[in-house]
């Protein structure tokens, strides 16, 4: 076994983004021929983290150690000459280029200036064998690949560079069986070759699998560290949350309402295969969780409800009355939909937060198309009141808040509609731990008032925690369902891999 | 602080420009002192009014996203139709009217068609109905537009206000403040900037994106027919040379005052601040009596280094990120 | 040291190697007209079409676009564009002549300069794109005016002229193939070279697919840029010389309207404009159908008020039919 | 070699020059009308040989179906444009020869590849109306493919291979605008020059014969040149910038009448007096200035004349001798004889006096 000095070590880093304080003082050390497990929420500073090893961003404080020399990488082609290289969460495959291509990128093979075809071949066969991917067309375009797949094909090019660190950022998120096993493979292989690995994970098997060290961040700073034998899967939990888990959810409120949305024999449009068709009905003041893993077809789900996807076959009906397939058809029946990707389809960044709030109530605040400056005050200050928004007026830059802030913006533009329908989906993505409890208030509240609510997470215990009852979705259908609350986690995952009974 | 440099970097997008006319005005007192009369002001104003028309159509198809090069082939569609339908008869001004705006809609929607329907990106969308334009009306008036611009159309392109104010320059600042005014202040502005800025987000909000963009493309040939009618009523004639060339000044006009090319950011006043400087800089390089090259390389110049101060890079962001260094590198 | 692992499932979600989608992309479409115009073209006026001299009217009239359209094709795929390529042709073209003014002992010097001229002029454009990070379409808008500027500035009337060599080499064919077609072949090659199998044109692909991942695996994006906007300067440069040679003088208005053709072709060609996609072959395809149509226009006398609307129509039909969805 | 191509050997059509004399007194004697018709005292011819050349080697039969004759034409940018194909056209119908013709859109670039397509189609000869200087190069070619080439309302280099040229001379307009404007002033006083587009010779040949005469007197002071696109558009908004900047100004060379109707309104407008200017003779500027008392001279670039270039190219081939260069003699007038010429019955965009007749006229929209 390779000596297990350390390769790289972080001491005291800090970083804000406009609004957010993304880390406040993290620590790290990574050791040659170990695997790091780096956990924490969602929000916690993960990414962040790797962006700064990586050079996509630059600490604000704090120094940085690589091979035994302080570093500050300016760009990711520094880190990557220093020999710290990550697969990154947001996949850096390029769809339009070919499987080859895309896994040379960077590190082509040249003789005399030009390709070596053969050569290259040759290293990418070899590699995409040792994530499994024996088998694939080295020349279709990684676009026509699953995601699964083209997470592998990352990885594979991540293997080609033999480098001294080695950030894997989520890379279980999106696989799941023979996959996983693949990755795992190659993780313990690289570890055994002497790399520094670190691996990013919200799956705490894996932790107990994988892992030789752990270290855990919450809110920007780390709270533990040490070797994975110190931590067994409740200690880690505990640190990761800072609290007990189920202090955290509002207890579901008594089910008295009518239905208020159903589904019947609905099946979202789809590329690729047609799923079976799926009935729901869900009633007022009933909150209804989605779960399942990672394109499993949750969002596809929650959007085709809120006419933002269209509809294959069937009929989804409020109070009644046919809605499917057009956003302002249902938006004029209430329903409402807090979507995955807040930047990009929640909130118009460049306007002000009660521009953003009163987007979907224009008609309202305004007298013959002239908007009421007063009234779109007053609404902002009312939603600020009544969802505790931290912003400092009507008149910033929706931009520069936090995550959470920025979150509840999205709800308050909906509860200014007056729905009846509300659709979350990863309500609590890139949110920090307060504001994560604010929302969960927020929504159980909603449902206690009457709304019916349709909830989307990754996160297995949000869903649980928060659902009267919980959908567990798998390959774009419905697997099954089961009752809400804490403790059926297990039973959740079987349905959504397709491992029970 | 944050907010107090946001500030400072708002201003300093608006104030890039302004900068920018100080200097090409300071540059026209030295080269031509001559130059600063009443009457050279009121060329000014003349051309203010002939480019800025376009640019406030420019602009709105800019804030959502958007390009439009067939200006120039609308504009002279619009003084096509009108003479050869009134052939100088007054009575029928109101009919050719009518109809030139017609034809200005119908290439609008073509524009706003190829965009939304077939996805074609908006700059060779609006070049090919340009070209196609262009087409028509060589394929028409085989190649000589027959007919006469009616007396009662020479007030637009002639007449002043209060003796002195051009008429176009009138036309201009009233749009300028109706179309400013709506933007900032009505439901319809609103719809345009969240359109431009961030359309996935708009079409979720229920935000009909579609008629928008259609309405900005509507908005910009309309713009056009109106400059085409301006443009006819000041020389009386059909000037079917004229359209053979781009219109660029709107885009330029725009581009100068700090309008995103990438939608969803700009205000009219800055337009305006562009169209102004646009226009003294022409008028200065004409008293100049710069040759032609000349005049085409001061306008590159100030383009770029118009839109250069104003990226940000060249001044606050740097100096920020500057001291944001320093301050790491002490406690670091 | 491989361990052997278990093989996964890598068969490809949706395939789309087949059909008018992947026949638009692969830049196939706009050759299908291509053929289809050619099959009427001789049907219609059966031999003549097929002459030497009309083949080699038809080729030679691919030079000068295509030349300059494979320098905006770089540039279109890294996601910028360069509106100052017809500008650049024009100095290029008014130069030569000026420079060379007939003496064959200048020729090699001054055509060296010319591929000079135009990398500076790429050099600006790409450096004010890469690090100034201002966008392509201001840069080389500015970068338009100032290029004509500087050619009017030079002459206002046509000057100079070239040696009779090049003339003879601009205007000469073997049979059907003109000499210059050659030109065009190199470029091709060239520029298909660089695209397909070396390490730069991956990069190329790469910086217009996705920048920010493109830095990520170690790019270094803004060289990548300037050197595309520098091979695109080059190209037009060339273009010039081309148009200078065919003239035999070089007029200070020879490349008016070459960047619009130049960006019209690459996109029906099948090029995103967004970047990061797009054909070399698609782009030719698109060279190929102007030249054919500007030239089946006087071949079918066709009435001359007629040309622009029928160039018209074609380009937006090529536009409508051909263009690669943009993802929104 | 280091020696410059070409420039030692003369032109080569001098060498089989013959009956010398006679061409050139046909081409003084057009300088001498329109002096007398400006009533221009001096009005030196600049120098050209023009001579009557041999064109046995062209000679040709004529086929069944009567000569093929090529036109490369500008295309119809504008009434001029429209009518110079139109009028070859129809005295290609009256003598009985048919036609291939290519349109350039006034572009040089595209009226290479025109004259190479056409070339291809084999025609028995071809006119060429030049877009500039840049298409010299590909008529050598179609020379050198034995099809015979007239220029027509244009010049190209002499080494250009054309049988002949056939064109209103630009050095005579120019100069004669000059020469009546400098008559007018009194050999003393301030000028601006009005050309039409930069870097395009029909504009810039004028403007240069034009600068030699005014070269000439001392006390004649060029103050700017200014393009006006030959739009009355551009030509006001130059015109208005003009008198606010000189407002002294005594005269205004211009190429072109259609131009000078934004000069006129710019002076007019401004309540100024207009003053002595020159151009080509449009309508649209004589109905413009019909009773007012603004000074000007016109002279006239006919589109008609693409008939005189087909007669000449149908002499080549049958051939018969013709001169290498034939200036047409067409009128020039001043504001005096204006009445004469103007067309009320006739839109803006006709040259006057046209040749065409009113049918035809009518026909194309130019006339009621
Ligand atoms: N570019 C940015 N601009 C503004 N805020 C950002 C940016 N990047 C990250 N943040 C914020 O910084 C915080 C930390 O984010 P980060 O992505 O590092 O979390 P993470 O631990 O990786 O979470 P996840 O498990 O969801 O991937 C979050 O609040 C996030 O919203
Ligand atoms: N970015 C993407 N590119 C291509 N296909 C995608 C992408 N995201 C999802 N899909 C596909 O769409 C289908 C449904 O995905 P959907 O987003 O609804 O799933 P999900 O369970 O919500 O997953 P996620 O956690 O990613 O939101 C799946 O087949 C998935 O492969
Ligand atoms: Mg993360
Ligand atoms: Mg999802």
């Amino acid at each position: 076994m390779p000596t297990q000095h350390t390769v790289l070590e972080a001491r005291g880093l800090t970083k804000s983004f406009p609004g957010v304080r993304a880390l406040s003082g993290v620590d790290f050390t990574a050791r040659a021929g170990r695997v790091h497990a780096l956990l924490g929420e969602n929000g916690a500073g993960k990414s962040t983290l790797v962006g700064i090893l990586t050079g996509n961003q630059r600490a604000d404080t704090g120094t940085l150690t690589v091979a035994g020399e302080t570093r500050d990488f300016g760009s990711p082609r520094e880190a990557l000459d220093a020999g710290v290289m990550a697969v990154y969460q947001e996949l850096t495959v390029l769809p339009a280029m070919t499987v080859l291509d895309n896994v040379m990128l960077g590190q082509e093979v040249t003789k005399a200036g030009s390709l070596s075809l053969s050569q290259q071949r040759s290293i990418a066969r070899d590699a995409l064998s040792r994530v499994g991917l024996a088998d694939i067309d080295l020349g279709a375009q990684a676009g026509d690949y699953s995601l699964a797949n083209q997470q592998l094909i990352e990885i594979a090019r991540a293997l080609i560079r033999r480098a001294s660190v080695v950030i894997l950022d989520e890379p279980s998120a999106v696989l799941s069986g023979d996959k996983l096993d693949a990755l795992h493979a190659v993780v313990r292989e690289l570890a055994a070759a002497g790399t520094a690995v670190v691996y990013i994970t919200h799956l705490l098997d894996e932790v107990q699998e994988l892992a030789d060290d752990v270290t855990i961040l919450r809110d920007g700073a780390t709270v533990a560290e040490g070797e994975k034998k110190d931590f067994d899967t409740e200690r880690i939990v505990r640190e990761m949350v800072g609290r007990t888990v189920d202090a955290v959810f509002p207890e579901p409120g008594e089910l008295t309402g009518d239905v208020v949305l159903r589904l019947t024999g609905v099946v979202p449009r789809s590329r690729t295969r047609r799923p079976a068709p799926i009935d729901l009905e869900v009633r007022a003041g009933e909150i209804v969780g989605v779960a399942g893993l990672v394109g499993s077809g949750r969002s596809r789900l929650l959007r085709t409800i809120a006419g933002a996807h269209p509809l294959a076959a069937g009929r989804i009906e409020v109070a009644g009355r046919p809605i499917g397939g057009s956003i302002r058809r249902a938006l004029r029946a209430g329903v409402v939909l807090v979507p995955e990707e807040r930047k990009t389809e929640g909130l118009v960044l460049d306007l002000t937060v009660s521009e953003n709030t009163t987007m979907a109530v224009l008609g309202r605040i305004a007298r013959f198309g002239w908007i009421r400056r007063a009234v779109q005050r007053d609404r902002w200050s009312a939603e600020q009141e009544r969802l505790g928004i931290r912003a400092s007026g009507p008149d910033q830059e929706t931009r520069l808040l936090s995550g959470g802030n920025q979150q509840k913006i999205v709800i308050a533009k909906w509860l200014e509609l007056g729905p009846t329908v509300l659709v979350l989906d990863e309500p609590t993505r890139g949110v920090d731990v307060g504001a994560k409890a604010e929302i969960y208030q927020i929504i159980s509240e909603l449902a206690a008032q009457g709304l019916a609510v349709v909830v989307a997470s990754s996160e297995l215990i949000e869903v649980l925690g928060l659902s009267h009852r919980v959908l567990v979705a798998r390959d774009g259908s419905i697997a099954g369902e089961l009752p809400g609350g804490l403790g059926n986690e297990e039973e959740v995952m079987h349905l959504a891999m397709g491992t029970n009974r | 602080m944050s907010n107090a440099s946001a500030f400072l970097a708002r201003s300093g997008r608006t104030l890039a420009p302004l900068a920018g006319l100080i200097v090409v005005l300071v540059a026209a007192a030295i080269t031509t002192p001559g130059s600063f009369t009443v009457d050279v002001l009121r060329l000014v104003l003349f051309q203010i009014g002939l480019i800025g028309v376009t640019a406030i159509g420019q602009t709105l198809v800019l804030l959502v996203g958007g390009i439009d090069l067939s200006i120039g082939a609308v504009m002279t569609l619009a003084t096509v139709i009108v003479a050869t339908t009134t052939n100088g008869d007054d009575s029928a001004l109101l009919v050719a009217v009518v109809l030139a705006v017609l034809a200005g809609l119908a290439v609008g929607a073509a524009n706003s068609a190829l965009v939304q329907l077939r996805s074609v990106p908006p700059f060779v969308a609006t070049f090919a109905t340009f070209v196609l334009v262009q087409g028509i009306i060589v394929a028409w008036t085989r190649g000589a537009p027959s007919g006469a611009i009616p007396d009662a159309m020479r007030w637009l392109g002639i007449g002043r206000l209060f003796d002195f104010i051009p008429v176009p320059a009138v036309v201009f600042a009233v749009l300028a403040v109706v179309v400013g005014l709506v933007l900032v202040r009505t439901t319809l502005g609103r719809r345009v900037y969240a359109t431009g800025a961030n359309p996935r987000a708009a079409r979720l909000s229920g935000v009909p994106t579609g008629w928008i963009v259609t309405g900005a493309y509507l908005a910009s040939a309309l713009t056009a027919v109106l400059a085409g009618l301006i443009n006819a009523g000041y020389i009386g004639y059909v000037d079917a040379g004229l359209s053979r060339s781009l219109d660029l000044n709107s885009i330029a006009a725009a581009v100068i005052g700090g309008v995103a090319l990438t939608g969803g950011k700009g205000r009219i006043g800055q337009t305006v601040v562009g169209v102004v400087l646009l226009a003294v800089l022409l008028t200065w390089l004409v008293q100049l009596g710069a040759g032609a090259g000349a005049q085409l390389i001061v306008s590159g110049i100030v383009i770029l280094g118009a839109v250069w101060l104003q990226s940000g890079r060249f001044t606050l962001s740097t100096i920020r990120h500057l001291t944001r260094r320093t301050t790491t590198a002490e406690r670091g | 040291m491989s361990t052997a692992t278990a093989t996964v499932d890598a068969r490809p979600e949706r395939s789309k190697r087949f059909g008018f989608a992947a026949l638009v992309r692969g830049g196939f479409a706009v050759w299908v007209v291509v053929i289809a115009l050619v099959v009427a073209l001789s049907i219609v006026k059966g031999g003549a079409f097929w002459t030497p001299s009309n083949l080699s009217t038809v080729l030679t009239a691919t030079v000068v676009l295509g030349l300059v359209a494979m320098g905006q094709h770089l540039v279109i795929l890294t996601g910028g564009i360069d509106l100052s390529v017809g500008s650049t042709a024009t100095l290029s073209a008014l130069l030569t002549a000026v420079l060379i003014d007939a003496y064959p002992i200048r020729v090699i010097p001054v055509l060296l300069g010319m591929v000079v001229l135009g990398a500076l002029v790429g050099l600006f454009n790409g450096a004010f794109v890469a690090f100034a990070k201002l966008p392509a379409f201001i840069v080389t808008l500015a970068s338009f005016y100032i290029v004509q500027g500087i050619a009017l500035t030079v002459s206002s009337v046509p000057a100079g002229k070239v040696t009779s060599d090049l003339k003879n080499f601009a205007l000469g064919s073997l049979g059907p193939i003109p000499y210059s077609f050659l030109v065009v072949v190199i470029a091709v090659a060239v520029v298909g070279y660089l695209l397909a199998r070396t390490r730069w044109g991956k990069h190329v692909y790469a910086v217009g697919g996705d920048l920010k991942a493109a830095r990520a695996v170690g790019i270094k994006a803004d060289r990548v840029l300037v050197w595309v906007y520098v091979a695109s300067g080059i190209l037009a440069a060339i273009a010039g010389i081309m148009l200078a040679a065919r003239s035999s003088i070089g007029s200070p208005t020879a490349g008016q309207g070459l960047e619009l053709s130049a960006i019209t072709v690459v996109v029906i060609g099948g090029t995103s404009l967004l970047g990061g996609r797009g054909s070399l072959f698609g782009t030719l395809g698109g060279v190929l159908l102007l030249a054919l149509v500007s030239s089946s226009i006087t071949l079918l006398q066709m009435p001359s008020t007629l040309t622009d609307l029928i160039r018209g129509a074609v380009i937006v039909i090529a536009a409508t039919l051909f263009v690669v969805k943009a993802k929104r | 070699s280091s020696e410059q191509e070409g420039s030692s050997s003369t032109s080569a059509a001098n060498a089989d020059c013959s009956n010398a004399a006679a061409a050139q007194d046909s081409y003084t004697k057009a300088w001498s009308t329109t002096a007398e018709e400006l009533g221009i005292q001096d009005l030196t011819p600049v120098e050209e040989t023009v001579c009557e050349i041999d064109t046995a080697s062209y000679k040709k039969d004529e086929p069944a179906g009567g000569y093929t004759i090529a036109l490369a034409a500008q295309g119809p940018i504008n009434s001029w444009g429209t009518l110079s194909e139109e009028a070859f056209k129809r005295h290609a119908d009256e003598i009985g020869v048919s036609t291939l013709y290519a349109s350039a859109n006034g572009d040089a670039t595209t009226q290479v590849d025109n004259i190479q397509q056409l070339a291809s189609q084999k025609p028995d000869a071809m006119v060429v109306v030049p877009m500039g200087e840049g298409i010299t190069g590909q008529v050598q070619a179609a020379t050198e493919q034995g099809i015979p080439v007239i220029l027509c309302s244009g010049i190209l280099p002499d080494d250009s291979g054309a049988v002949s040229t056939v064109t209103r001379q630009y050095d005579l307009l120019g100069s004669a605008y000059a020469e009546w404007l400098v008559q007018k002033l009194g050999g003393k006083g301030k000028v601006a020059m009005l050309s039409g587009l930069a870097g395009v010779p029909t504009a810039e040949y004028q403007a240069a014969a034009a600068k030699k005469v005014f070269e000439k007197y001392p006390d004649i002071e060029v103050v700017t040149q200014q393009y006006t696109e030959w739009s009355p558009t551009v030509a006001k908004t130059v015109a208005d910038n003009l008198i606010t900047q000189y407002p002294d100004l005594d005269g205004i060379w211009s190429d072109s009448g259609y131009g000078d109707l934004g000069v006129v309104q710019a002076y007019t407008e401004a309540g100024k007096t207009v003053p002595p200017l020159t151009g080509d003779s449009s309508n649209a500027f004589l109905k413009a200035t019909e009773g007012t008392d603004v000074q000007f001279a016109l002279s006239t670039f006919p589109p008609e004349m693409s008939a005189d270039c087909l007669d000449t190219a149908v002499s080549v081939l049958k051939g018969e001798p013709v001169l290498n260069k034939v200036f047409i003699d067409s009128p020039s007038f001043t504001n005096e004889d204006a009445a004469q010429y103007v067309r009320k019955d006739c839109g803006d965009n006709l040259f006057v006096p046209s040749t065409l007749d009113d049918a035809t006229l009518v026909e194309l929209g130019l006339c009621s």
